[in-house]
């Protein structure tokens, strides 16, 4: 009976559990929350009945002159000592198979920037959850997520696999999960990263082995050749468009939602007019002051909130992106 | 007994109590009575306490709905930060050891002052200048990275970190000040015939604090102006960009931020030492057991910063190494809880305002401590790290611990203080409101972070609506709570009745001088010959 | 058995604090074990300490052996301490009486040298590498350096022992800090892809 | 004159303390007598010490880190350093610590006329220090060798990519290994040396202008015989102060300029 009240227990506020270690840390969660309301009974429990026991009756009465109990004071230290050691073991054996990697683990690359995830398989193809794409991965397989960031600290965070790790801008970290059933995953960002850091969510699907085979297949056929393969330049400018951190306030596709930042689309040859009045047609020097001194030239309708990019970029880099942007029609 | 000769009836210190002793603004504002000076802390912290809690009022106004409620992203970010720097750096550490430290430890060791008045001051005006540098940003466009600064974020946002870091700076300088002035007291200033082992345990818990902020601060005011040199200078420490390691600031962060926050909450557990003794009618339980874990919390606290970082690309070793470390720390904890439980036991408690705060302590603080040994093991915080389940735990230690005893302390001493009684039905509701409050508000939020709500969020998923909903309810009526502790207070002074020397019967050496006190505390200083709690 | 309580968590926090510089060669299960047997040795000692041990010595005081007298004298001293602090407090009142101590010139001139002298040698042992010795030779002669300035110029020398306590202890917390991180950064499993 | 005669006959809750005309010291109320107020007081000063010790603490604890991390960019970065202005900075403080601890001396033993000589060359030694300062960091900029994004300097990145070649792989640790793997990120995190140096330099050196504005604070106060034998706490306070200031520098020198 007491299992069945156990699990009953374990899982009740808990997101559903998508892995192995979850359920683990679910019993590990019921074992905390009961014991604890042990020692708060104990301990609550205790002074209630003290407060009710010894009202106070006359203005001064006599109390007893208790000042210490040796016996008493070395079990509440001991006890409570061997208690907490306990749960750091079973913390630290649940922390063991979260850090310890399988060996053949299906790789993916996971790339956090400013409000949205970005998922490299080893085959090439990559999922965006600004596109509102979903992340596949194979039931019953263990899958490692390779974690890094292009600007600021942020954090894969997957309730449902009771696991998270944080992505660490110029630095790879890892974590690994095991699906081991099949159903849909939500993921957050959990460490604090600005103006979209409470909607930048993504979602995996954890599918059979062999769906999962056919449908990393059916994207990679399908996955558009990149239009500017054979400019070089455009190229550049295109990862450098993600790497600097553009991709947060500018968009590149038409149909995109609309950002913080004007759009690139078709900026290369249109009129564009500025807050104060003034217009001039896009063109390289414009493009090139934009990226180094952004208040220069202010587009009417936008607030002046771009970084300087001075000192961060260089020439070389800049003709990249403006060869990109030509490419946007 | 205690041989001061004039008995226990002394009544008023005349036209020498240090409130009319002097006369006009010049008389306070350059004042070095150390009273003058808590009381001068009060206003400011109090204000500031206005002003934290109304940024709080509006994030849970925000969170009452998922999507926009009220304010931007942007707005929310800034919210959430003035929310925690002030109710941080200027509401919650200086809070019990700048007012009552200030006030009562000096008459608490028979002292007429604290070693050195005219530092005391300056702090204050340190103090000061920091409040006012970090509250202008309210001004300036605010700020938007956290309480906690993390890099490289902080160093990248184009809203005014620097002049909130200078202020946070100075804060803490007004902190060591306000430390060293507190120990070299304790060392030398005590009554003669008081040795270590016959002050009250609050002056055992504001020396434990005041060693944490002397040792702990100076940490935290070197990273503040690392960060500030990252955005002026790009010196390119703790940015990644430039070959930094953001991890390392964390690593700075952290050394002084756990400590502080057993700056917090060390005082509220001396407070909480003085009203269940003194409301129990009964000697403590286990002296030397509060005394010395008031020193191991100290300790233990400088060598636990890890339990912050598990996720943050820290080493696995280092993560199970900061684990052990930080179970430590509930050991101390537990015996304090349960030594004054134990005080309680065959005593005569009486249910005043106080002491309703103190039970408020007992209750809150064995939940917060609790949850505290989940996120201390490894194998939970991999999941709850940055939900509202840690949101939760520290509200209810630093909420639930300091502000309750911190609110029990103020309706404690006020009599002293001011020469004027409380309400005790008014303190009694406030308590209702307050608790029950801030229940509503922050059970629910456990269950919110068990759910995997992330923190700082200022969007959510439907599913978890109806419990925000709940909790910003719940937060109305803490602030409904803490409105009737003004009034309270406001009222006392217009209309309290009178105060006797020793309102509730405490035995300590505050309770031996008139109310409000004699400028110069006590006629003669003093001798003691026994410990601070005689109840017979 | 109150000094079960107190010393025992003294011990473990010490031995924790410890686990960092040999934290490295014994897994952290070793060191709770360790924890948790000096834990319990220093329960039955301190269940026994009340009458065995003073008997121990009022035994040994005059046996005339020198060097277990001056081991057994400050324990001697610490219990008494304990049992009654004041009576400790009228012997320390009398000792620290003048502290206001004037160091004639010369003995500044002597230090004034010495300084000169370490930072010649550390100048001129820069050119030589040796290394990584390089590094610990010249903190060396810095740390010499830096406790004559401590000694004789700051007049540590002829202070009380709490002012030295208190400024060790500086450097002690220092060395928590950089023990602590340094046990994160060096263990980092580095992934470069 | 010993110090207990000195009968403590003063009114009212002032809190004045200090020598008068005539050299009789009147110790501040709330102490017992004059040398209670002179232990508190010290253990006050030694109190601030730690503070300063911890502040440059954590400084010299992230260039320890950062050093055992990028030992090439610290080795190359300490050779555009001028060890020779660097030793000369050294003796400078350290003769300034010497005349220094001869004007707490003389006004232990009421030598006020010497006291004041010394106390001004105390301050003479620092504004040398400050100036020599100003060569090097005038020399720094110049180069251009800045932190962050002012570094234009383009032969400080040639000579590290050249060191780091030399080296056997081993020796690099896996960070500097991947940072010298992408050359843009070398270039980008060669300047961190300079990061470090004007952060701890320019810390140190705003000390020793905080340090000699308090000598002369104290120069003044001894001219104007406010200090006696029984009486010099402020001056071995800021004493104190200006060799905690030397101190840093004792360890900062060999670790900037020799061992980087």
């Amino acid at each position: 009976m007491f299992s069945l009240h156990f699990t009953v227990l374990a899982n009740t506020f808990m997101p559903v559990q998508g892995s192995e270690i979850a359920v683990d840390v679910d019993y590990h969660y019921a074992f905390l929350v009961i014991s604890s309301l042990i020692a708060f009974i104990i301990l609550i429990g205790g002074m209630t009945l003290f407060i009710v026991k010894y009202k106070r009756q006359t203005e001064n009465d006599k109390t007893a002159y208790i000042s210490h109990n040796h016996f008493l004071e070395f079990l509440w230290s001991f006890i409570p000592f061997l208690i907490v050691m306990g749960v750091f073991y079973w913390g630290k054996v649940i922390y063991d198979k979260h850090r310890t990697f399988p060996e053949k683990a299906e790789e993916i690359h996971v790339i956090a920037q400013k409000w949205a995830w970005e998922f490299k398989y080893k085959n090439g193809v990559s999922i965006e959850s600004a596109k509102g794409e979903v992340l596949h991965i194979p039931v019953g397989k263990p899958v490692r997520f390779i974690i890094s960031s292009r600007d600021v600290l942020h954090s894969f965070f997957i309730p449902g696999f009771r696991n998270k790790q944080d992505a660490i801008p110029g630095r790879f970290t890892s974590m690994w999960i095991e699906a081991k059933q099949e159903g849909e995953y939500q993921v957050f960002c959990a460490e604090y990263c600005g103006t979209g850091h409470s909607n930048m969510p993504a979602r995996i699907r954890a599918v059979a082995p062999e769906a999962y085979v056919a449908w990393l297949e059916e994207k990679k056929a399908n996955t558009p050749v990149d239009p500017n393969a054979g400019n070089e330049m455009a190229m550049k400018g295109a990862s450098l468009y993600k790497e600097l951190g553009c991709s947060g306030c500018h968009t590149v596709a038409s149909d995109a939602p609309k950002l913080s930042g004007p759009s690139w689309v078709g900026l290369f040859g249109s009129k564009r007019e500025f807050a104060d009045g003034s217009s001039v047609v896009g063109d390289e020097n414009y493009i090139r002051e934009s990226i180094l001194n952004p208040m220069a030239k202010i587009v009417k309708g936008y607030a002046g909130i771009m970084p300087p990019y001075v000192g961060r970029v260089s020439d070389e880099e800049i003709d990249n992106i403006i060869e990109y942007i030509k490419t946007l029609k | 007994m205690f041989t001061l000769t004039q008995a226990e009836q002394i009544q008023d210190a005349g036209e020498k109590n240090y409130l009319i002793h002097e006369k006009g603004l010049w008389s306070w504002l350059t004042t070095v009575d150390h009273k003058r000076i808590a009381i001068m802390y009060m206003i400011a912290v109090l204000t500031f306490f206005l002003i934290g809690g109304i940024f709080a009022l509006l994030i849970r106004l925000e969170l009452f709905t998922p999507g926009q409620t009220i304010v931007s992203p942007d707005t929310y970010n800034k919210f959430m930060t003035f929310h925690g720097a002030i109710m941080v750096f200027m509401v919650i550490i200086p809070a019990i050891p700048a007012i009552f430290g200030n006030f009562v430890l000096p008459i608490m060791l028979g002292a007429k002052d604290v070693a050195f008045p005219r530092l005391n001051l300056a702090s204050w005006y340190i103090f000061m200048i920091g409040a006012i540098l970090a509250a202008s940003t309210l001004f300036l466009g605010g700020v938007d990275t956290g309480w906690t600064f993390y890099t490289p974020y902080s160093i990248s946002t184009s809203t005014n970190v620097v002049l909130t870091v200078l202020g946070a700076f100075t804060m803490g300088m007004a902190s060591i000040l306000t430390g060293l002035n507190f120990v070299v007291t304790i060392h030398k200033l005590r009554a003669p015939g008081q040795t270590m082992s016959r002050i009250p345990l609050f002056v055992w818990a504001i020396y434990a604090t005041s060693i944490i902020q002397i040792l702990a601060t100076p940490v935290l005011g070197i990273t503040l102006l690392l960060i500030a040199a990252e955005r002026i200078l790009g010196v390119g420490i703790f940015d990644p960009t430039l070959g930094g390691d953001p991890v390392l600031f964390q690593h700075f962060f952290w050394f002084y931020s756990h400590p502080a926050v057993y700056i917090m909450v060390l005082p509220a557990m001396g407070i909480i030492s003085e009203l269940i003794t003194t409301f129990s009618r009964k000697t403590i339980f286990g002296y030397t057991a509060i005394a010395y874990s008031s020193f191991a919390i100290a300790g233990v606290s400088f060598i636990v910063w890890g339990h912050h970082m598990y996720v943050s690309g820290q080493s696995e070793f280092a993560g199970k190494l900061f684990s052990v470390l930080t179970m430590l720390v509930g050991v101390p904890t537990a015996i304090k809880l349960f030594n004054w439980i134990a005080t309680m036991y065959k005593g005569s408690i009486r249910l005043d305002a106080p002491m309703l705060y103190a039970i408020g302590f007992m209750f809150l603080f064995t939940i917060g401590g609790l949850t505290g040994i989940f996120l201390a093991s490894l194998g939970m915080d991999v999941h709850f790290h940055d939900t509202y389940f840690v949101v939760a735990h520290f509200h209810y230690v630093m909420v639930g611990g300091t502000l309750m005893a911190f609110t029990g302390g103020l309706l404690y001493w006020f009599p002293k203080m001011f020469g004027k009684m409380t309400s005790d039905t008014l303190g009694r509701i406030s308590w209702v409101f307050v608790f029950t409050g801030f229940n509503v508000t922050f059970f629910p939020q456990f269950i919110l972070g068990a759910m995997g709500m992330p923190r700082r969020y200022y969007d959510y998923l439907p599913e978890y609506t109806s419990l925000n909903q709940i909790s910003t309810v719940g937060s109305w009526l803490i602030g409904l709570g803490f409105v009737i502790v003004l009034i309270a207070i406001i009222k006392a002074f217009i209309s309290g009745e009178k105060a006797s020397a020793n309102p509730w019967g405490g035995k300590t050496l505050e309770w031996k001088t008139a109310s409000p006190p004699h400028y110069e505390n006590f006629e003669t200083t003093p001798v003691v010959t026994e410990g601070p709690y005689e109840y017979r | 058995m109150e000094l079960v309580l107190n010393y025992s968590l003294y011990l473990i926090s010490l031995i924790c604090i410890l686990v960092p510089f040999f934290g490295f060669g014994i897994s952290p299960v070793l060191v709770v074990k360790g924890a948790i047997g000096i834990f319990l040795g220093n329960a039955y000692s301190q269940l026994v300490q009340g009458k065995i041990l003073k008997n121990f010595i009022k035994e040994k005081k005059d046996s005339g052996n020198k060097t277990l007298t001056s081991i057994l004298e400050p324990i001697q001293q610490k219990i008494d301490e304990i049992e009654d602090p004041s009576l400790v407090k009228m012997k320390k009142a009398e000792h620290d009486e003048h502290s206001h101590h004037v160091i004639p010139i010369p003995v500044y001139v002597g230090v004034l040298l010495v300084l000169l002298v370490g930072t010649a040698i550390t100048v001129w042992i820069a050119q030589f590498d040796f290394g990584t010795w390089n590094t610990i030779i010249a903190m060396l002669v810095a740390t010499i350096k830096a406790s004559f300035v401590l000694g004789f110029f700051m007049h540590l020398k002829y202070d009380n022992m709490m002012n030295r306590v208190i400024f060790m202890s500086g450097f002690f917390f220092l060395l928590l800090l950089i023990a602590f991180s340094a046990a994160d950064i060096f263990t980092r499993v580095n992934l470069i892809f | 004159m010993s110090i207990a005669n000195i009968e403590t006959k003063h009114e009212g809750g002032h809190h004045g303390f200090g020598v008068d005309e005539h050299g009789h010291f009147h110790h501040a109320h709330h102490f017992k007598d004059a040398h209670h107020q002179y232990e508190s007081s010290k253990q006050g000063i030694w109190l601030f010490m730690v503070t300063e010790i911890l502040m440059f603490g954590g400084l010299f604890v992230a260039y320890a880190i950062y050093k055992s991390l990028y030992a090439p960019i610290f080795h190359v970065g300490s050779s555009f350093l001028d060890v020779k202005w660097g030793s000369v900075n050294t003796v400078i403080l350290i003769t300034s610590s010497f005349t220094m601890a001869l004007g707490i001396y003389y006004n232990q033993t009421n030598q006020f006329q010497k006291a004041v000589v010394s106390l001004a060359l105390t301050i003479l030694c620092a504004l040398g220090f400050m100036g020599i300062k100003y060569i090097e960091y005038s020399h720094k900029i110049h180069d251009g060798l800045l932190p962050g994004k002012f570094f234009t300097n383009k032969e400080f990145p040639k000579k590290l990519s050249e060191y780091i070649k030399k080296m056997e792989p081993e020796d690099l640790s896996p960070q500097m290994k991947e940072i010298a793997s992408n050359p843009k990120r070398l270039e980008k995190a060669a300047p961190l040396y300079f990061g470090f140096y004007f952060a701890m330099t320019g810390l140190h050196g705003l000390h020793v202008v905080i340090g000699a504005c308090l000598i002369f604070w104290v120069m003044v106060k001894t001219h104007r015989r406010r200090f006696s034998s029984e009486y010099y706490t402020p001056v071995e306070g800021v004493g104190i102060f200006w060799h905690i200031v030397d101190l840093i520098w004792i360890y900062l020198f060999p670790l900037l300029y020799l061992v980087g």
